[in-house]
């Protein structure tokens, strides 16, 4: 051995041998050490925020120098920098509190994509062909102006559009001036799965037109109607962490937790009780509950007040709904009705969830009245352990008065006759910011073609998805963890919280921070869209709405507004205990509602299954369907990856003669996909269920055409009352059309599969 | 340095908290430069997943219930994977966990066969990052080459340093202030390291637990991994 | 036998050395071809990396572990036969001998080359051997894989030797036949053999200690190779059977292997006059033997396991007689009792041909009990979760069929250079030992 | 050729008789060379080799081999002092499985030598030889004969019925 490895080898070993210290003689050495044994590198931890989906979590990533190699104004170098190495949930703050879901896990790889956008592109290439050229940012701009300037010429600002995804706090803020001052219509922001209806029903029930926050952790008895709290819907993360206080929290003291939903989700799994109630009569069986609890008066307190006397017959005590009466309806006994009710007055608070699937139908409204009255019977409306509304800071806009739904989309595409009276021209100019209505509308919506009918569109999404690949000019954003980021959370913590966090690491690619090229083309418009947006840049625009935060009584104390701001950043955001929401104002209606059965839309005989989409726990709606370790983690019920597959109940696939891996085509009136199956003895027979998430036509190397898009053969349906997607309303037939491929990760549905066989 | 009680990292998983969300799996990951296979060589079950929430469904519809149950390395203290090695590849380290020299590892596989956990994971290729994916990678774990073995090493890397910080500071490890990577993410706690031999430390309370039970018990590896059992409601039982 | 003399038998077997017809050279170039494409095959998958085998996790071992256990198996006909036969002084063994021994040699060494094909890092392979080396790190003598190293290094030695000492004299037999280049081939390997009393005596005495030695060591090589199963707490592998139960069908393989090696000499080097019925009678009723043996062991292992109702172990049983793997199994219990034991009971099947087939059923027989003990456990361990399957690839099936041909080529090109019969040993056996009348 | 003279005969009763007669006429029996291409254990010239050491030689092989496999799988760690957690490095049970392999290399290679060395093998310099044994024939004769006694011993040769006599050198 060269004397010079030796030296290294014990100057190595040495210093393992101090680290294995206790006990071991330091003679004893690890050859070949593994490089976990070595000295851990130096990190830095800067807060950020989780931008992945509206919970907005808050989050350190661990940033530690490292050489890349970037382009910089056109040539190729390597260049140090700091990289993010690692995203954990940020201990201090209310909603994530440390912690992190896998999505949040994940969005490490959304900075480092191999796809990512590097620089703003041209289109050359016929419509969505994603032929593009690069070309300079001071083009991109210069064209972008120029198509603005030019409407203002024409008189046309009405007919510029503005579709995003969901906005809260200062971004949206900005953006709505923007568009405002320049005279277009107010932003579309669009999701697949929207809770429009949720706030709605929140405010005709309770006067807060606002997604609940959950006090889980105080609550003793939880029932759950569709609502996957544990795993996409709402604030997961939040969720998830009081649901840990709430099984194992309180010494001596378990929560139960029933769900009802017709296929068994990841939050059904948890669940102590699993109610598969006929799908669509979750309103009728929240209404069951509390027929009961009225009938042998085991609430305390006035009945419900203002939420129940929304329903239909509440007053005299919804006769209709004995649990004998809605049995049959229901799919579940009246014994087991009866007991749940029971069970429910005896362990207040108790509190009722709803969400997803039951409100995603033309009939939705209704069900999440019912389950509002339920709570406000149970008093657990705005108490400990109960339903709670997070306090909205100032920076917190209300919610967008412009309906934010497909039809609206609809219309401002130029699609379908205007609802209202309001007239609307056809969009001249569309500008496109992540939102990817292409993948979350049904085909039956026919977007591609009113895309390629509109003159001009630009996107600023940093990757090219089935609907940016529609843009003629490409403004492609930094990464969450390469701008500055706000978020002022809508639900998830019990006190106000606005989180704004610096960049954590310096760009990779030639891209822009999308609300810094808004400023910069506000100020090349000039007049009074640039008299609205006085900054600079996005920083210096968040660093004047923090200001009115210093005021009010929250978690940071500071002499004067600078100290303020870098206490604020250090921290990751602003939060404070002491904010009391608004008081309530509930809307004024003679309306009174009724939920219906089971979802009976387009009903044909010929399809006999209900159609029911689930979000996918990592794919998220398929926004996400581009990071590779989300694409190879096993999905939590199926175990599978990579891949699309329909889930069919056990018996139903006996009868249907179709055998776990069979390539399997499903039909609705609008339209047929393929996918293998997969045998599941945790859904109902008559429901059919497919996760969201694959089936892009266009998302990156990863997610291109990879699997079946469920969403595009839904019918085009929308709950009236907010015009969201009715994604749970459509009816299918399945037919075996041959072999098909699982890609799964976990081998048997049972620990002991012998005495399955 | 005073002598005080050899450690032993333990891990205690409150199934009873776990919601099978997957978070701890994409943790695991993100710290240990775990490569993806990507869906072709996944589809024959080549994914490497260090830590992985097995899911079992139990009875029929209606009554059907589904237990989420995440697997990782059990780090034994009588590991069948140790002895095996020809090459002191897979080792006993002086804290008692099982440690993996990829140095050493020349690929017989005898450990993965003879791990009943099937927590072992093998590079059939060498590992591919497209760039800029290289970029993410933790410079604090060593990245496999083909043909060598790999596991969950309790983030091993995590512990030396909180160690080294410590020691730098003169003074003990507090309980919790190591915690790997998927602990460190489970949003309802259900993942909960430490020592097993500090009476005061979490793990050592929860391991007393009467719903402490350790994973294939009966084959004597003395796994360091405490599982508590999921409970069952039971009416009145709250008030 | 019609009683041919000394220079008869001299002439009848160094034939094959001193005539090469074109069938010769038309075997080696087949035989080659295969050879070749194995080893083309071995270096794409270390180019590549062993992913181009069809092992996943959890089966981690297959038709590599399979091929080794079956070709150390079969290489317990030779020597160990050889050496039984020697000190029972059975005559009749004289001329199997030696085309017994060069099976052992031969199948060895392509055995021992497995657990190094199948590494993942096969560049690496020599750290398993004991030395001081500057990674300042030993072997773990602890693991099933260290004892192999030396019980193979061993057994393969030692029979070796085995093989080689006795070829001296007909070495020099076929030096003072040889003129030209081959003469002096020959006085080389011959070392200067004369045949004095001394020398006789010598290599009597060193083939008795060397017998002596060689029988216990052949029997701890296979119970070693079993112990690399039995050793780990896999399902159905934990067992204590494994050794003798791999040791019976190591010797029952073998002699199947033998009987097939002879009847393709018999045939194409004409030995009809040498091997005769009566061999392939007493191999057959040998066969018989361990074929019964074969079939008690796995009722054996089989009822315990059954009986003893280990849910783990249950998992397996049923999986391989009912399930996934019921096929293979009982094509092997056919192949290894249903076919042999029939022909080889019954005096009037226990033919050359008889022997032959039934000894053809064996081999395959073997090496599907080899792949079922392997891969079954391997895919059912434990947690159902992670159990997976198998399926081989091409390039694991040509580096297969490789050894099959590696093994015929090896010992056609042994048969060119050696009498494949011990010439003296058989002058020997005509005159009982030479006593005086 | 080294000076020898030797007959060849065609049975061992012969070559018996002529080994005999050489001894009858006062050769010493050091001088007398016989080779044959098979063994004759049962006749006289030959049985006075078969005393030997070798298994004795061959045990002690195997207790050198033994040792050195003992040294070799419970010195290591003394040598190389590794990290194992407390877990044994070289126990018995698995040591005795190499011990045991080892012994019985050592007993097979000290045999192999014991050959090797007591059979004069190899040997490549001239010795008394002829290819006639390769056909059966049995050489004896008499290595470096004195010249006063070359007939009678030829004599003795021929007479007990030598196929024919060769003198070399």
């Amino acid at each position: 051995m060269e004397r010079r490895d030796f030296i290294k080898i014990s100057a190595i070993t040495g210093a393992t041998a101090a680290l294995d210290s206790c006990g071991q003689p330091d003679v004893q050495l690890i050859r070949f050490i593994p490089e976990e044994e070595l000295m851990p590198g130096v990190a830095t931890w800067k807060p950020s925020i989780c931008t992945l989906c509206p919970a907005g979590c808050g989050t350190l990533v661990k940033v530690m120098d490292g050489d890349a190699e970037v382009i910089r104004n056109g040539t190729l170098g390597i260049m140090k920098m700091g990289l993010a190495k690692k995203i954990e949930g940020n201990p201090k703050h209310p909603i994530s509190q440390g912690k992190l879901c896998p999505r949040g896990q994940a969005m490490l790889q959304v900075t480092y994509h191999p796809d990512r956008i590097k620089g703003p592109l041209k289109r050359t290439g016929p419509r969505g062909s994603g032929q593009f050229q690069e070309i300079s940012w001071d083009d991109a701009i210069k064209e972008l102006v120029a198509k603005l300037q030019e409407l203002q010429a024409a008189k046309q600002q009405a007919s510029l559009s503005f579709l995003t995804n969901p906005l809260r706090g200062q971004r949206r803020e900005l953006i709505e001036r923007f568009l405002s001052t320049y005279g277009a219509p107010p932003a579309i922001a669009f999701e697949v799965f929207d809770e429009a209806v949720l706030r709605r029903a929140n405010e005709l029930s309770f006067g807060r037109p606002q997604v609940p926050t959950y006090d889980l952790a105080r609550a003793n008895y939880v029932i759950g109607f569709g609502a996957d709290f544990l795993g996409t819907w709402n604030s997961p993360v939040a969720q998830a962490v009081a649901f840990g206080k709430m099984r194992q929290g309180r010494p001596g003291q378990r929560t139960k937790f029933v769900m009802v939903e017709p296929r068994l989700s990841q939050t059904g799994a948890n669940a102590d009780e699993w109610i598969p109630a006929r799908p669509g009569s979750e309103g009728i069986l929240a209404l069951g509950l509390a027929h009961v609890i009225m009938k042998e008066k085991l609430h305390t307190g006035a009945a419900a007040g203002r939420a129940g006397s929304l329903i239909e017959g509440w007053s005299s005590g919804l006769a209709a709904y004995s649990p004998q009466e809605i049995a049959p309806r229901t799919g579940v006994t009246a014994e087991v009705i009866t007991r749940l009710a029971r069970e429910l007055a005896a362990h207040t608070p108790a509190v009722a969830l709803i969400g997803g699937a039951p409100l995603a139908t033309p009939d939705g409204l209704a069900r999440a009245l019912a389950v509002n009255a339920l709570n406000a019977l149970l008093d657990s409306v705005e108490k400990p352990g109960g339903v709670l509304f997070t306090p909205q800071p100032p920076m917190a806009q209300p919610q967008p008065a412009t309906t934010r739904h497909p039809e609206s989309i609809a219309e401002r595409l130029g699609l379908l006759a205007p609802k209202d009276s309001r007239e609307t021209p056809p969009v001249a100019a569309l500008l496109l910011d992540q939102a990817n209505p292409v993948f979350g509308l049904g085909d039956a919506w026919k977007i591609r073609d009113a895309l390629q009918r509109i003159p001009f569109i630009a996107s600023f999404g940093n990757f090219l998805d089935d609907t940016s690949v529609f843009a003629d000019l490409v403004l492609p954003d930094h990464s969450p963890l390469e701008s500055w980021v706000d978020s002022t959370p809508e639900a998830g913590a019990q006190h106000a919280v606005v989180s704004i966090a610096a960049p954590a690491v310096r760009p990779l690619h030639n891209t822009r921070a999308m609300l810094d090229v808004l400023l910069d083309v506000a100020h090349r418009l000039g007049g009074p869209v640039a008299d609205a947006l006085p900054w600079k840049t996005y920083e210096e625009a968040l660093k004047t709405g923090a200001k009115a935060l210093q005021a009010l009584p929250g978690s940071l104390a500071a002499k004067d507004s600078d100290e303020f701001w870098n206490k604020l950043l250090a921290q990751g955001g602003w939060w404070s205990t002491e904010i009391r929401p608004a008081p309530a104002r509930p809307p004024e209606t003679r309306q009174r509602f009724a939920p219906v059965g089971a979802a009976r839309a387009d009903h044909k005989e010929d399809s006999p299954f209900c159609f029911l989409l689930c979000a996918s726990p990592l794919l998220s709606d398929g926004s996400l369907a581009h990071l590779p370790w989300l694409q190879e983690t096993p999905d939590p019920l199926s175990t599978a990856m990579w891949s699309s597959w329909v889930e069919i109940n056990t018996k139903t696939a006996e009868r249907l003669g179709i055998k776990q891996g069979d390539q399997v085509e499903v039909e609705s009136q609008h339209g047929k996909l393929q996918a293998p199956a997969l045998i599941n003895p945790g859904i109902a027979p008559d429901v059919i269920a497919m996760p969201v998430g694959q089936g892009h036509t266009n998302y990156t190397r990863y997610a291109s055409g990879r699997g079946a898009n469920p969403i595009s053969i839904l019918a085009p349906m929308v709950v009236p009352e907010t015009g969201s997607l009715a994604w749970a309303a459509t009816r299918v037939k399945i037919t075996k059309v041959g072999e098909g491929k699982l890609a799964l990760f976990g081998a048997e549905l049972r620990e002991h599969p012998h005495e399955h066989r | 340095m005073e002598p005080k009680p050899q450690k032993k990292w333990a891990m205690v998983v409150d199934l009873d908290r776990c919601t099978g969300c997957e978070a701890c799996v994409v943790a695991c990951h993100a710290e240990n430069n775990i490569p993806t296979v990507g869906a072709k060589e996944a589809a024959i079950g080549r994914a490497m997943h260090w830590i992985r929430v097995e899911r079992y469904y139990e009875g029929e519809f209606p009554d059907v219930r589904a237990k989420f149950r995440p697997v990782f390395c059990q780090q034994c203290d009588a590991a069948p994977c140790e002895p095996v090695c020809p090459t002191y590849a897979s080792y006993h380290t002086s804290e008692g966990l099982n440690g993996q020299v990829y140095n050493r590892c020349i690929g017989t596989r005898y450990c993965a066969n003879a791990c009943p956990y099937n927590v072992r994971f093998f590079n059939f290729y060498n590992p591919v990052w497209e760039k800029p994916l290289h970029l993410q990678l933790n410079p604090d774990v060593s990245v496999r080459e083909v043909g060598v073995m790999e596991k969950c090493t309790f983030c091993v890397q995590r512990i030396k340093a909180a160690e080294i910080d410590a020691q730098a500071e003169k003074r003990e490890l507090k309980d919790g202030e190591i915690q790997p990577a998927c602990a460190q993410t489970c949003a309802p706690r259900a993942l909960v390291f430490g020592d097993l031999n500090d009476p005061a430390s979490e793990v050592a309370r929860l391991a007393k637990s009467n719903r402490a039970t350790r994973l294939l018990e009966e084959l004597g590896t003395q796994p360091k991994v405490i599982y508590l059992e999921r409970e069952s409601w039971h009416d009145g039982e709250n008030s | 036998m019609t009683e041919k003399t000394p220079n008869q038998i001299t002439e009848d077997l160094l034939r094959p050395i001193f005539q090469t017809s074109w069938k010769f050279f038309a075997v080696v170039a087949f035989l080659g071809a295969f050879v070749v494409a194995a080893f083309a095959a071995y270096a794409y998958q270390v180019y590549t990396g062993i992913g181009v085998w069809g092992i996943r996790r959890p089966v981690f071992w297959a038709f590599d572990i399979t091929n080794f256990v079956f070709w150390i198996g079969i290489s317990h006909a030779g020597t160990l036969i050889s050496a039984i036969l020697r000190l029972a002084n059975a005559t009749w063994r004289r001329p199997v001998t030696r085309c017994a021994e060069v099976i052992t040699a031969f199948a060895l060494s392509i055995g021992a080359m497995f657990p190094i094909i199948h590494l993942g890092r096969p560049w690496l392979a020599f750290w398993l051997i004991p030395y001081g080396s500057e990674r300042q790190i030993w072997p773990n003598f602890r693991s099933p894989l260290a004892w192999d190293f030396f019980a193979i290094n061993t057994y393969l030695i030692g029979s070796v030797v085995f093989l080689t000492l006795p070829i001296i004299p007909d070495w020099a037999l076929v030096r003072d036949k040889a003129e030209g280049w081959r003469r002096r081939v020959y006085t080389i390997l011959a070392l200067g053999w004369r045949g004095t009393p001394r020398q006789w005596a010598r290599l009597e005495s060193a083939m008795h200690i060397m017998a002596i030695a060689i029988i216990p060591v052949a029997v701890s090589v296979h119970t070693i190779v079993s112990w690399d199963f039995a050793m780990a707490p896999v399902p159905m592998w934990h067992s204590t059977i494994f050794g003798p139960y791999f040791v019976a069908g190591a010797i029952f393989s073998g002699i199947a292997g033998l009987i097939i090696a002879m009847a393709l000499l018999r045939k194409f080097l004409h030995l009809e006059e040498y091997l005769q019925p009566v061999h392939f009678d007493n191999l057959g009723k040998l066969l018989l033997m361990m074929s019964l043996l074969w079939v008690y062991f796995v009722f054996a292992e089989r009822l315990t396991a059954w009986y003893g109702n280990d849910p783990a172990e249950m998992v397996v049983v049923w999986a391989t007689q009912r399930g996934p793997f019921a096929p293979l199994f009982w094509t092997m219990v056919v192949c290894n009792f249903l076919i042999p034991f029939p022909i080889l009971a019954i005096k009037r099947l226990r033919t050359i041909t008889g022997t032959v087939v039934a000894s053809l059923a064996v081999v395959i027989g073997m090496w599907l009990e080899r792949f079922l003990i392997i891969v079954p456990s391997l895919s059912h361990k434990y947690l159902p979760y992670s159990w997976g399957d198998y399926r081989p690839t091409w390039v694991e099936i040509t580096i297969m069929s490789g050894t099959f041909a590696g093994m015929a080529l090896l010992y056609v090109l042994f048969s060119k250079a050696v009498p494949i019969i011990s010439v003296w040993e058989l002058k020997v056996g005509k005159h009982g030992v030479g006593s005086r009348e | 050729m080294v000076n020898a003279i030797y007959g060849l005969y065609a049975t061992p009763d012969s070559a018996q008789q002529a080994v005999d007669a050489l001894l009858g006429i006062g050769i010493k029996d050091r001088h007398i060379a016989v080779a044959s291409s098979e063994p004759f254990e049962n006749y006289d010239f030959t049985r006075r080799e078969h005393r030997t050491r070798m298994p004795w030689l061959a045990v002690a092989g195997g207790l050198a081999g033994g040792a050195v496999a003992w040294a070799l799988t419970s010195l290591t760690q003394k040598s190389y002092p590794l990290i194992t957690g407390g877990m044994p490095v070289s126990p018995w049970w698995t040591n005795g499985i190499i011990i045991y392999e080892l012994t019985m290399l050592g007993a097979i290679l000290t045999s192999l030598a014991a050959l090797l060395i007591s059979a004069r093998l190899p040997v490549w310099g001239a010795q008394v030889y002829d290819r006639a044994v390769s056909d059966g024939m049995i050489l004896v004769g008499v290595v470096n004969p004195p010249q006063t006694s070359r007939i009678k011993i030829s004599e003795a040769l021929s007479s007990t019925g030598a196929s024919y006599v060769r003198q070399s050198g």
